[in-house]
C-alpha cells in the first residue's frame, strides 16, 4: 500500500503496491480521479487527463 | 457468483400482466433463487403466463403455469411481489399476509403514514384497514427491518429525486429551498395510461406543476425517516420516450459550503453503491447522467455541479427497473440476505448508440 | 389583410443555408411584402437558392436567384437579416452597414454591451469594432428605436425564458432567486452539430448545467432594459425533437402577493400580444404549454401555476422561429409599420395529433 | 383569390371529436366558403367545439357551437363530412340523406359494391339498407358526378397506393404483378387505438401481413372504375410517427417500356394536380418522396425509379389530411365548383428540419 | 456454462471507436474467452480505450489499454475484428496477416470475389491486392473452413434478407423473382454520417432505391455459396431509429407448394440456430418479427406469411450485433471451437416496452 | 416417449414420457405448438390455444 495525498481535496488515500501504470485510482474522499504513475516501484499520481470522454462520438 | 449456498425462495406477483410486475417476471426468470411460482391477473386468469410477455419471445416457454386471480392465492410463499395499482393492495392485505413471510409492494398506499396525507393523497388505501406492519425501504439508505410484513419500495420519481438530494442533506450542505424538475417516460402511468401514441410522440409538456403524489412522498421520507424538513417546489413533465427519469434539484449551499464538500458528500454516498453511480468528472456532456445509459437496467445516474453557491444535481433512473421492479428485487436480495445484486446484473448492458 | 398600401422591401439573407436563414427565406417566400433578393452563402455561391431548399418542394421553383458570397453584397437593400454563426457578422458589418437601412441579426454577437460579459462569452466579437449603433429587441417588450443600425433579437432560450418571468419582475411579484429550467430540439445548435442522429435519439440529457451564454443574455437584459437584477440558476437539457423549446422558471411569491396577482399580470402581458398567448385555465394537461402546438409556429404559449408561496411559469416556442427566422421577421414587420403579424400565421396551424 | 364571386356553403361534420373529423374542423376554420354550423359527438354532446381542439388553442375560440348527436341533425346542410368510424353511418345513411345535397364520407363503408367484399370485409355495412346512390371518388382520377348523394374518399393506404401505381396501369407499362409495402404513421387508427406509447415508440413491426381492407379496395377502384385487374400482394407497417403514410410498390415493365416512357407517364399524369407532385429528378435522398415533407399537409409527393426492367414507385402523404380530411375538403370544393386548393394551401408548409 | 475447459483467446480490434467496434469491445469485455489486448484508432491513439466507450459507464475503468495506429500491431493474436470503413482493411491486410490466426472482418471489402462486381461496387478493394485466402461466412448456415485467414461476415441489410429467403431457396418453394424491401435504423451508416439529427428524426424516407451494395451481395452469396440465381429488386428505407433492420421479402410460391411445406422449411431451418428465432404462430401484431425486441441483441426474429400463391417473409435484426459486431464473435466462437452462444447471451434481454 | 401425430401437418413426433400438463411441445417438423393434455400417464395433444399473445398490452 502506498499513501497518496489527493491532489484535488488533499484527503489522503491508499493505492495497492501492484497498481501498475496508467490505472485509474479514485481519491476515497471526494472521488476525484488520478492516473497512477509507477516509477521504478514507487507509484506517484497524476490528475487522471480531463480529456473529454466521448464514448462513441 | 455461486448461488449454491443459498436456498430457493418461493415467490408470488400480484399484477403480472401490468408494466412493473412483468419486469419483475422477466428479470426473476433469469434469478436463480427466486422462483415465481403465482401470478395474479384479474382480465387474463387461466391464460398460460408465457404467452403474455415479450420477454419469453427469445426463450422457451411453458403453458405450466398460468394467471390466477388474487382471490384464489392460498398456498404459502416467501415472499410476494404486489404490483397492483394504489389503492388495490389494501383490499386483499389482510388476507396476503398469512401467505408470505414478505410482501415487497411497487404501489403508492403504503408510503406516507401520516393520516392528513393519506387522506388527502391515498382515500382508497383508507377504506381497509391493515393490521399488520408496514416499512418504506430504500436499499441504497434504509436499515433492514425484519418484524416487518410489507417492505414498501419508494415511487419512481421521488427516488430518483432522493438521489440527487439526500448527500446534500444528510451533510447538511444545503439551505432547505429545493426546486425539483422531474421528466418522465410514458410507462410512468402503467399500460392503462389513455394518452395516444399520436399525441405523446414528438412533444414535450408539463404532467403535473403541482399536486404530484410523490412530492409529499419526498418531504414524508427526508422528515420521518431522515429527520429533515425540506421545502420543496415538484413538478413533473412528460418525455416522448418508452421509460426512463431524470429528475434535478436545485439549490443553493450553505455559506462556507464549497464545491470539493459537496463532491465529497456525493462520492462517499454512492461509492459503494453497486447500483448508483456518481460522476464526478464532467468533460463534456456524455459525463453527465442521461437517461438512454440507463434504460433497461437497475443502474442510476448521479451527477453534481457547482457554479459558487448554485448546487444542481441530478439523477437518471429507469423507472420500470431501479424506479420499481428492479429495486423490489434488490430489495429483496437484501432481506434475504442473497448478494445484492443477484439476478440484476446485465451482461449486454451498455450498447450505444 | 390589404397590404396595398405598404411599398415592398428588398431583402438580403446572410447565412441562407443555415437553419434559421432557410426559416427566413421560407416565410418570406409566402410574405407579401418583403421580397428576398440576395441570399449568402460560402459553400454553395454560385448555386440556386431553390434547389437548396426543402420549403420550395411543393412551390414553384426558379433558378433566378443564386447564392452569393457576403463579400459581393453591394447593392442597397431595405432590410438584412443576419443569420450567421456567432463571431461571423462582426466581419462584415462596418462594410454592410453602408448597404442597407437596418441589419436585424439573430446571432448573439451585441445582445450584451458589457465588456466583461463580451469578453468572457464573446471574444470573436470583440475582435472587430463595429461603429454603428445596435441594440436588443424584443417584439412584445421593447420600443422601437428608428436610430439604430442592428437590430438584435433575443436568443432563443433565453427569449423563453424572459417570456416566464418578465410579468413577475415587470409586477414585482416575486423574490430576485430564479431558477430556469431549459429543454431545447436539435435543430438548436445549427446545421452544423455534430451529435449523431442515433446518440440524440431516444435519449433525455443535461446538455450545460451551468455556463450557457444565455444566462448572461437574459440577466443582461432585465438589469439594462428593466432594471431588474435577478439571481438567476440557468441550466439547459437536449431533447429527442427536432425543433422547439421549454422553459421552465421557479420563483417564489414576495409576501403578500396572491394568486390572482399573478394571474392578471399575466393577463395583462400577454392580452395583446398576437403571438404569445398566456392559457389562464388549467384543466387537464392539454391546456398548459407544450412544445408540440407551437413547433412550425412562430406562436409562444405561456402558463403560470401557483401553489401557496411557489410560482412556477413556463414558456414554449419554436426555436428556428419565434426563437430566430420568425422573431427577425415579426420585429421588421414592427420596424417598417408593417402589420405585426404579415406573412407569420398559418393557415395550416394547430394540426394535432 | 378572390372568393367572393362564390356562396358560402352550410356544413356539418360527423364523428368531429375523432382524428379525421378535428381536421376537417380545423382546416373548414380557414375556408373561405363552408361554414361549419353542426358537428356531431356522442361522448361530448352539448360541450362547446372549440373548447375541445388544439386547433383552436392560438385563435380565437367561441361558445356558439357545440357538438350534438348524431340523432339531432334536422336542418338541411349544403354539405355532410362524415367522419365515423366504419359500420356507423349505414346506421344513419337514410335519414341523413333528407338533410344533405352532398355526404363526404372518408369511411369505408361504401367503398366496395361487390356484394361478397362487403360481406367478407364490410358485414356492418350490409346490416342496413341505403336506399340512395354512392360513388367512389379520386379527386385526381374521378370525374364528378353531381348525381350521387354519397361521395366515398379513397381509404388512406389505398389511395397512396393507387398514386404509385395510376400511371403504370393508365399507360399500360407494367405487368400485372404488384407488390406494395405500405407503411403508417399511429393516427391512422384513430383515437381509440389501444396501443400504448411506450410499445409503439421505438419500433417498427409489421401490422397486417395479408388481409388488409385496403388490398381489395384498390383492387376493385382499379377493376370498377378504371377496367385493370391486378395481382396485388399488400403489406402493412406501424411506424413510429404521429401522422404520415409510404407506400412503395414494385412492379415490373412491360417488355420494350423504357425508363424514359414511365417517367411520361408520371409526368403526365400528375403536372397539374395542384397536390400531388411528381419528383423527376433523383438527386440525393432528399430528393426522394418522404413524409417528414408532406406531414401537416395536403400534399402528396410521388417518384418512380427504373433499373432494368424493375420499377419502384413511391408515394408520401399525411394519412389524416390527404389520406382523409384534406382530400374530403379537396373533392367538395370540386364538386361545389370552387377552385380546388381554397382553404387548403399552407402559408407556413415546408418548415424544415 | 463451464469455461475453463477452453484456453482463453487474445484479441485485437481495428477500428475500436467506430459504432461497430464498439460493440465488440463492449461485447467482449464480458465473453470468458476472448481478451482484447489492442484496439485500434488512428484520431485517439494514445488516449484510454475506456474512457472513449459509454459500455463502460457503469463498470470498472482501466486506464491500461489505450488506443494504437494499426500501423503499430505488430504482436502477435489470436484473432483480430475489423471494422474499419470499407476499402481500409486491404490497406493493412497482407501486413495483418502475419500477426493473427483469424481476421474476422465485418466489412464490405471481401464479401464478393467477382472481379466485375469488384469493380463497380468495391474499386478501392482491388486498389490492394490480397494474397491470402478470404471467405464469406453465415454461421447458420456456412461450413466452418480453418484454412482461410479472412472470415468475413456478411453486410447487415444483406443478412436479413437471407434470412428471409434461406428456408425458400433451400427447399425450392418460390419463383426465382422477389422483391426484398428493407429498412434500416441510422447506426447502420457509421459515426460519420452527416444527416443531422434534426433532419432523421419524425421522418421515413427512401434512402437507396436501386443501386445498395447489399444486393450483388445477396445475388452473389446465393450464387456462389447456394447455387442459386435469383432475380432480386431490393430498395432500402431510413427508420427515425437509432438501430434495427426489418426486410421483407415478398416471392410467389412454386405451384403445388402449401403453405404447411413452407413452415416446415422455415420450422426445420432455425429449430435449432440459437439466435434466430422463427416465430410459427401468427395471433396478433406482436408475434410479428419487429425491432424493438431484437435492438440490444444478437437475436434474430423471422416469420412467413402465405396467402394463396403469396409468400411474404420478415426477418428483424440489430444492425450492430446480429448484422455486425455480435455475428463475428459468434462466428469466432464456432471457429475457436467455443460453445456458439458464448458471451452473447443477455441476461436483462426482452425488457417491454 | 410418446409417439404423437402432429394436428396440422400430421407428421409424427416424439414427447418426454414425463411431459407435464400444460406443456407446449412443438412439431419437428413443422413447428406447430401443441399443448400436453396427460390422462392417466397417457399423454394426449391439442393445438395450442391460438389465444393472441398480448405480450404487455
Ligand atoms: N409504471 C411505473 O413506472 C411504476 C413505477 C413505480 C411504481 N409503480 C407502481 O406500481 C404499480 C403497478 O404499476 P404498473 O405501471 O405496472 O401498472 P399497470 O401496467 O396498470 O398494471 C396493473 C396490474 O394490476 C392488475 N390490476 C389492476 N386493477 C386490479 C384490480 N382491481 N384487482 C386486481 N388486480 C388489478 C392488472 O391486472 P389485469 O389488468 O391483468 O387484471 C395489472 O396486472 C402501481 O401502484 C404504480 O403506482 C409504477
Ligand atoms: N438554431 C437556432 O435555433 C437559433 C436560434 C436563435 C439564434 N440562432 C443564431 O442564429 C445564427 C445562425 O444559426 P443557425 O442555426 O442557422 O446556424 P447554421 O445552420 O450553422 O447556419 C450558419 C449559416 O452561416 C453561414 N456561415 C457559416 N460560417 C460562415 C463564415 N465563416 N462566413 C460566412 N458565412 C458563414 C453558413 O453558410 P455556408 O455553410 O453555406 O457557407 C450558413 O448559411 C447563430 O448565430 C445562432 O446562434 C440560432
Ligand atoms: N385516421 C385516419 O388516418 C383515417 C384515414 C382515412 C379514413 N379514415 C376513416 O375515417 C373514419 C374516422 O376515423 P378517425 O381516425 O377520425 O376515428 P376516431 O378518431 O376514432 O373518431 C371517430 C369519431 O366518430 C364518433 N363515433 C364513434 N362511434 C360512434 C357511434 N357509434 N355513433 C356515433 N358516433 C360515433 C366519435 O365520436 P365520440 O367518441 O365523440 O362520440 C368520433 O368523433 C373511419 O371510418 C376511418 O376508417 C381514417
Ligand atoms: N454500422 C453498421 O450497422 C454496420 C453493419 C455491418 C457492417 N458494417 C461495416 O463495419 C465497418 C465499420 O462500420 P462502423 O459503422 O463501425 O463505422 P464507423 O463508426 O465509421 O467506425 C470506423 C472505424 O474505423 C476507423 N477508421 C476510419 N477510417 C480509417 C482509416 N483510413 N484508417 C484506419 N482506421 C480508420 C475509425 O477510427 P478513428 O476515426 O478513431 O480513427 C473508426 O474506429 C464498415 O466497413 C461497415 O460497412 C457496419
Ligand atoms: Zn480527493
Ligand atoms: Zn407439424
Amino acid at each position: 500500500m502506498s499513501s497518496l495525498s489527493c491532489l484535488v481535496c488533499k484527503s489522503d488515500f491508499s493505492v495497492e503496491e501492484d497498481a501498475t501504470t496508467g490505472e485509474i485510482v479514485e481519491c476515497s474522499s471526494c472521488g476525484q480521479e488520478h492516473e497512477v504513475h509507477a516509477v521504478h516501484n514507487l507509484i506517484t499520481i497524476a490528475l487522471a487527463p480531463e480529456i473529454e470522454e466521448t464514448w462513441g462520438e | 457468483m455461486s448461488t449454491s449456498e443459498y436456498g430457493v425462495k418461493r415467490v408470488a406477483i400480484l399484477g403480472g400482466t401490468g408494466f412493473t410486475g412483468a419486469e419483475i417476471y422477466r428479470l426473476l426468470s433469469k434469478h436463480p433463487l427466486f422462483k415465481v411460482e403465482f401470478v395474479s391477473s384479474e382480465s387474463k386468469a387461466g391464460s398460460p403466463v408465457d404467452k403474455h410477455f415479450m420477454a419469453a419471445r427469445h426463450g422457451k416457454k411453458s403453458n405450466a403455469l398460468k394467471f390466477s386471480k388474487i382471490a384464489d392465492l392460498n398456498s404459502n410463499y416467501d415472499i410476494i411481489f404486489s404490483c397492483l395499482p394504489t389503492g388495490v393492495l389494501p383490499q386483499f392485505i389482510n388476507q396476503l399476509s398469512l401467505h408470505a413471510d414478505y410482501i415487497f409492494n411497487v404501489s403508492g398506499d403504503y408510503r406516507v403514514t401520516d393520516l392528513d396525507l393519506l387522506q388527502k393523497h391515498y382515500p382508497e388505501t383508507l377504506k381497509h384497514e391493515f393490521v399488520g406492519s408496514s416499512y418504506y425501504y430504500i436499499p441504497e439508505f434504509s436499515e433492514i427491518d425484519h418484524q416487518v410484513k410489507v417492505v414498501n419500495l419508494p415511487g419512481c420519481m421521488a427516488v430518483a429525486t432522493i438521489y440527487t438530494i439526500y448527500p446534500l442533506l444528510a451533510h447538511d450542505l444545503i439551505e432547505n429551498r429545493i426546486v425539483s424538475d422531474a421528466k418522465t417516460g410514458s410507462s410512468g402511468g402503467g399500460k392503462t395510461t389513455t394518452e395516444h401514441h399520436a399525441e405523446r410522440t414528438n412533444n414535450f409538456r408539463a404532467h403535473k406543476v403541482h399536486g404530484h403524489r410523490h412530492k409529499p412522498e419526498i418531504e414524508f421520507a427526508f422528515k420521518t425517516y431522515f429527520q429533515k424538513e425540506i421545502d420543496l417546489q415538484f413538478s413533473t413533465y412528460s418525455l416522448d420516450l418508452p421509460r426512463g427519469i431524470m429528475v434535478t434539484s436545485y439549490s443553493v449551499l450553505k455559506e462556507g459550503v464549497s464545491e470539493i464538500d459537496v463532491k465529497k458528500a456525493f462520492y462517499r454516498t454512492y461509492s459503494s453503491t453497486p447500483f448508483i453511480h456518481y460522476f464526478n468528472s464532467n468533460t463534456g456532456h456524455n459525463s453527465n447522467p442521461m437517461i438512454k445509459t440507463v434504460a433497461g437496467t437497475n443502474y442510476g445516474e448521479v451527477g453534481v455541479y457547482i457554479d459558487g453557491k448554485n448546487c444542481v444535481s441530478i439523477a437518471s433512473i429507469d423507472n420500470l427497473i431501479k424506479g420499481a421492479g428492479g429495486q423490489a428485487i434488490q430489495a429483496a436480495n437484501l432481506y434475504m440476505g442473497f448478494p445484492e445484486e443477484t439476478g440484476l446484473q446485465s451482461e449486454l448492458e451498455g450498447a450505444w448508440p
